[in-house]
């Protein structure tokens, strides 16, 4: 695991394209590994660099997330003891993370992303959801907008979308006034 | 350019004072009271705030904290006035600036 | 390494750029060095007036008039803008004595030959609309000029290598002796050693440390002057300006003023000088202060001395932005005239320095004297004033 | 002429910080600023910073700027609002100019510079054009005075200001439609670049501005490829249809005031520049003068608190008001989490830097 | 090409590349002597903003490590000032 830590901070394809490849973050500790990935709720810990940063720790109240001492380790994600709870989700300043549900529906996945821009969508409206580049992938109904006090102006969005698009999509076209 | 109304981390749009009218070349514009010059013209629309004095070529807002002052104006028949860090008064009047600009207005008449 | 030359000019400023430029312009062989940078001296730190008002009778007066014929066509000479003006200047009278002592002063140097008269309140005010209703009257002479000092240095640099002249900056004279042939050997900081037939020292108010390496005291100190410099603007008034009180009170000591804070006005020597620049900037001056050392500060007492004296006199000034303020030091001399010609009893060693106030008014005329000097053409005015000489400091 | 323990001036993070720590050591304390509001850059930071609890992380900048304006209103500390400090003489004396129109004289035992950072400009052709500006005056613009500077902006610069602001131009309401970055690699924070990437703002790597095109102001950009030694590509340009281009080319210490009293200056290009050479208790060469934040090298507000409390301390311990076990202590305390935040690959570089400075404050002394 | 040296340096006293490296032509090697030949920096923002970007230009041009290139030399005020702010009764300034 060591070794993977040391690699991936410098992910080429942040340097290059701005966003990790799907390769650099399925080796990261934050990333849930094969076995779970599909089982159920999960959390999604895109963090591939070692900035001096830990409030995702603290903010798992079951314990799924480790980084230690040394707060510039990469976060650990502990997906046998992680809920898909999405309570780590406005806790991370860089709004890395977000929690994905296979086992939504029969051929939809679901989606928790924090959402920071104006204006929100509503329940029930149909976005289109993007990859880590800004591509839609495929549209995507909207089943719940958190705009709970405690995340600070970070909206937390619960979108329904295809299956088939469940390892691409990590959040949802902004939305133009 | 425009003001923005409604931020999703800033909340509605909080006026640093009341409506008041200010005159930019001639033209009334409505501004907050205690608000940049620069920000009122900038939500207006107004973008060229002087022109220089060799190649008479437009400028405006460049650092936006009184550094540069590139965004100087004549302001109440003063020139070189930094308009972004300066707050709107009632009833300014507000002029582009050609090259050093002139005196205007009161009782100091260089022209 | 080792350079040679005919003439060896140590300082960069505008008088030894000036010595440097004539004596090439007689087929000298000329190197200029200089401790500091390009303007970092006095020549970059003072007003840039070619004032003959201010100048009693005499051998000043008369080299002023003549430097100021010869910056009339200077820049063709040098093949480049000099920011020359001639806006005049206008001498401010603030009451009766002032206006007596001025009269006096007028006609001395109208019989001098120079152009300048004493204009009423009417007159002051038409061309001077917006200085103080406190002015009686005032001088006026339309000859009162103006240059852009670092526009003549690069002139005389520029048009000084077309006819050979090497400039270094940053190199500095470490010692001097004289060789078997009686030639001087300056050994230089950067390691050189330059060997010239002839040395003037044009080093401003450093003169004197200068002169220390040939042995010589040379009786120039400096005198610090502080001023502000103001954003620029559009003329005020048709001329530059200064006060007579300060003039009063050098011509005329038993008149002197006492004013409030007279004690802070003598430590400071504040003087009014209101000088337009060619880029439109106005100079603010200044003080005249006898310090110790060479530390080029400024401080907040001359600061608000300076921009009250100029808010009481013109106040319209009030809304003008100051965006600097500086200090320089004028080279001084006991007597306040310069120092020109050769040294006594140091052969092929010349000093060409202290001017004071009035280094970017004499630099032409400084030259062009030295250089006839040089060739023993007999000089035009007399000089033996200005011959150096020891003097008790 | 007014007189007071320590004058700390600019009322950022690390002034702020300076001057709370002061207050609370029983020093007299004004803290100086030239704006309307205290806060500095912090209430133009909306987003949520980095770090560990004690370092706020997970808290926008503004918050942490409100709850440092409260503390400092509870100790009472006299804060000078519209005040620039325009000169400053012997090393003790300020010299201030309140609300432009009025002169002050303020004469401090200590005086702490917090004066922060200036941006960098980029020269390209029509730089000089309306719609050309920093990209910390459009974060001015849309956060602090709530306007949009322009509807389709071209970001220079992938750093974290780079990214940071386009991210809040995006917020604000317009469009980001291109960052370009002269080096082969983008260099901001991957968290960042990736917000932007799924909001589709697209990244140039080894491309730069070459001019920005209008007649009154901004009407299009042309960008161009740069080869490996960094020269543009012909052939390559591309022009872009934008109103606004906004520099993010780095920021330099604002050490002007340093300069002014006389300080000793270093230069560390890792900290943007020329900075005062400084001591582990933010002391210049100049015994009354301390020095805390940007000017101090350009990091994070993070660590820009912790430098202001740092000096706030020995500041205030040099006078007298704490033991010098008691300065060690607190010191130490703060050191730890300084060298937390400059620890990993990002924070490396800056904590050699630093280091460096004050091992030079050592050898002149 | 031309359009290259056209472009400007100094924003406030319009000073364009070509004249500033005319300057280091001339032999000007640091910030403040390229203030005193060209005047870029002399304006209304005293080189606040070009200053950086000439220290890159002299470094380009003479190969003098951007760590000898010192800062131009401070002076206040660090900002403008109107004379009027030292009348004892402060600047008075008149709406309209």
């Amino acid at each position: 695991m060591n070794d993977t830590k040391k690699k991936a901070w410098q992910s080429e394809g942040v340097k290059t394209s701005g966003t990790p490849t799907l390769e650099e973050l399925t080796q990261t500790p934050g990333f849930p590994s094969e076995e779970f990935l599909y089982a159920g709720p999960v959390a999604f810990i895109e963090c591939v660099e070692k900035i001096p940063c830990n409030p995702c720790e603290t903010a798992c109240p079951r314990g799924a997330i480790t980084i230690g001492d040394n707060i510039t380790e990469l976060p650990m994600l502990d997906a046998g003891k992680c809920t898909g709870c999405g309570l780590c989700l406005p806790s991370c300043p860089g709004l890395a993370i977000y929690v994905k549900d296979y086992t939504f529906e029969q051929d939809r996945a679901s989606i928790i992303f924090p959402f920071e821009y104006l204006p929100l969508p509503k329940k029930g409206d149909i976005v289109e959801m993007v990859d880590r580049f800004g591509e839609t992938l495929c549209e995507g109904e909207i089943l719940m907008v958190n705009t709970s006090s405690r995340n600070d102006q970070t909206s937390l969005i619960k979108a329904a979308f295809d299956k088939r698009h469940f390892i691409g999509v990590v959040s949802m076209k902004r939305l133009v006034t | 350019m425009s003001r923005i109304a409604e931020h999703p981390i800033l909340g509605p749009l909080k006026p640093s004072g009341r409506e008041v009218s200010i005159l930019v070349d001639g033209e009334e514009v409505i501004a907050y009271e205690g608000e940049m010059i620069a920000a009122a013209l900038m939500a207006s629309g107004r973008r060229v705030f002087r022109y220089t004095e060799k190649r008479r070529e437009p400028r405006g807002l460049y650092c936006a904290i009184g550094r540069c002052t590139d965004c100087v104006m004549i302001v109440n028949g003063i020139p070189n006035v930094r308009t972004c860090v300066t707050p709107v008064e009632p009833g300014m009047i507000i002029e582009t600036q050609r090259g050093i600009g002139r005196w205007g207005g009161g009782d100091h008449g260089i022209h | 390494m080792k350079r040679y030359c005919d003439s060896l000019v140590i300082g960069g400023g505008i008088i030894g750029l000036s010595c440097g430029y004539y004596l090439s312009r007689e087929g000298f062989k000329v190197q200029v060095i200089d401790s500091m940078e390009f303007g970092s001296g006095s020549s970059g730190a003072c007003d840039d007036m070619i004032l003959l008002q201010s100048k009693k009778p005499g051998v000043v007066l008369e080299l002023a008039m003549e430097s100021l014929e010869m910056y009339r066509f200077l820049h063709m000479e040098l093949g480049c803008d000099l920011g020359f003006k001639q806006m005049g200047g206008m001498i401010l009278i603030e009451n009766q004595e002032e206006l007596a002592v001025m009269e006096e002063f007028v006609s001395s140097q109208r019989s001098c030959g120079l152009n300048v008269d004493i204009v009423d309140r009417e007159e002051l005010r038409r061309r001077q609309p917006h200085v103080s209703d406190r002015f009686i009257s005032s001088t006026y002479s339309p000859d009162d000029s103006q240059v852009d000092p670092f526009l003549v240095m690069k002139g005389f640099i520029n048009a000084g290598q077309r006819l050979g002249m090497e400039v270094r900056y940053r190199e500095a004279a470490v010692t001097a002796e004289k060789n078997g042939a009686g030639r001087w050997q300056v050994l230089t900081s950067t390691g050189c050693i330059v060997e010239a037939e002839n040395v003037v020292i044009s080093a401003g108010a450093w003169s004197n440390i200068v002169g220390g390496l040939f042995d010589i005291s040379i009786p120039i100190f400096p005198r610090r002057g502080q001023l502000l410099i103001t954003e620029k603007i559009p003329p005020i008034g048709e001329t530059n300006l200064w006060s007579a009180s300060y003039m009063v009170t050098k011509l005329r000591p038993d008149l002197a003023k006492v004013r409030e804070n007279q004690s802070e006005y003598n430590e400071l020597g504040l003087g009014f000088s209101f000088t337009r620049t060619a880029h439109g900037n106005y100079l603010i001056g200044s003080t005249r202060e006898e310090q110790a050392g060479f530390k080029k500060l400024v401080d907040y007492r001359a600061l608000e001395a300076l921009s009250r004296q100029v808010a009481h006199i013109i106040p319209l000034m009030r809304h003008v932005h100051i965006i600097r303020h500086i200090a320089g030091f004028r080279p001084a001399t006991p007597d306040g005239k310069m120092i020109l010609g050769p040294w006594p009893g140091k052969e092929g060693l010349y000093v060409a320095s202290g001017h004071e106030g009035d280094g970017i008014a004499m630099a032409p005329i400084t030259g062009k004297l030295l250089s006839d000097i040089f060739t023993g053409r007999k000089s035009i005015t007399n000089m033996k004033e200005l011959i150096p000489r020891c003097m008790v400091v | 002429m007014v007189f007071t323990d320590v004058a700390v001036v600019g009322a950022g993070p690390a002034g702020l910080s300076a001057a709370i720590e002061c207050a609370e050591a029983g020093a007299n304390v004004i803290l100086i600023d030239e704006n309307t509001k205290p806060g500095g850059q912090l209430f133009k930071q909306i987003h949520k910073f980095f770090g560990s609890r004690e370092h706020h992380a997970g808290v926008r900048g503004f918050r942490i700027g409100e709850e440092l304006l409260l503390r400092a209103r509870k100790l009472d500390i006299d804060v000078w609002l519209n005040c620039e400090v325009c000169g400053i003489y012997g090393g003790t004396e300020l010299w201030i100019v309140k609300n432009r129109r009025e002169s002050r004289r303020l004469k401090a035992r200590k005086i702490i510079l917090a004066t922060g950072a200036t941006e960098n400009a980029v020269a390209f052709s029509g730089w000089t054009l309306p719609g050309v500006m920093g990209a910390g005056a459009a974060q001015t613009m849309i956060n602090l005075h709530r306007v949009i500077p322009g509807n389709r902006v071209v970001m220079i610069g992938s750093g974290n200001v780079g990214v940071i602001v386009s991210y809040q131009l995006l917020q604000a309401g317009a469009d980001v439609i291109a960052v370009v970055e002269a080096a082969p690699r983008l260099g901001g924070y991957g968290v960042h670049t990736a917000k932007l990437r799924r909001a589709g703002v697209p990244f140039f790597t080894s491309h730069t501005v070459l001019e920005a095109r209008g007649k009154e102001s901004v009407e299009s950009v042309v960008i161009v490829r740069l080869d490996e030694y960094w020269k543009p590509v012909a052939g390559t340009e591309k022009e872009l249809e934008a109103d606004t281009v906004c520099i993010a080319a780095g920021l330099t210490p604002l050490i002007e005031l340093a300069m002014l009293a006389g300080c000793e200056i270093c230069f560390i290009p890792s900290l943007g520049g020329h900075v005062p050479v400084h001591d582990r208790r933010m002391r210049t060469s100049i015994e009354s003068i301390y020095v805390a934040g940007d000017i101090a090298g350009v990091e994070e507000a993070s660590t820009a608190m912790e430098e202001g409390r740092l000096s706030g301390i020995h500041a205030s311990a040099s006078l007298g008001l704490y033991s010098a076990d008691k300065e060690e202590e607190l010191s130490h305390q703060i050191w730890e989490r300084l060298d937390v935040l400059r620890s990993g690959p990002f924070g490396e570089g800056r904590r050699k830097a630093k280091e460096k400075i004050i091992s030079m404050k050592s050898m002149t002394q | 090409m031309e359009n290259e040296q056209n472009r400007l340096i100094c924003r406030c006293e319009e000073i364009t590349l070509e004249e500033i490296i005319q300057a280091i032509d001339n032999g000007c090697t640091s910030l403040n002597e390229i203030k005193r030949y060209t005047r870029a920096g002399m304006g209304l923002c005293q080189s606040r903003v070009c200053s950086r970007l000439i220290a890159r230009i002299i470094a380009e041009k003479t190969g003098k490590p951007l760590d000898e290139i010192v800062p131009v030399t401070a002076r206040p005020p660090s900002r403008p000032v109107r004379i009027d702010i030292f009348s004892p009764r402060g600047c008075n300034v008149k709406n309209s």
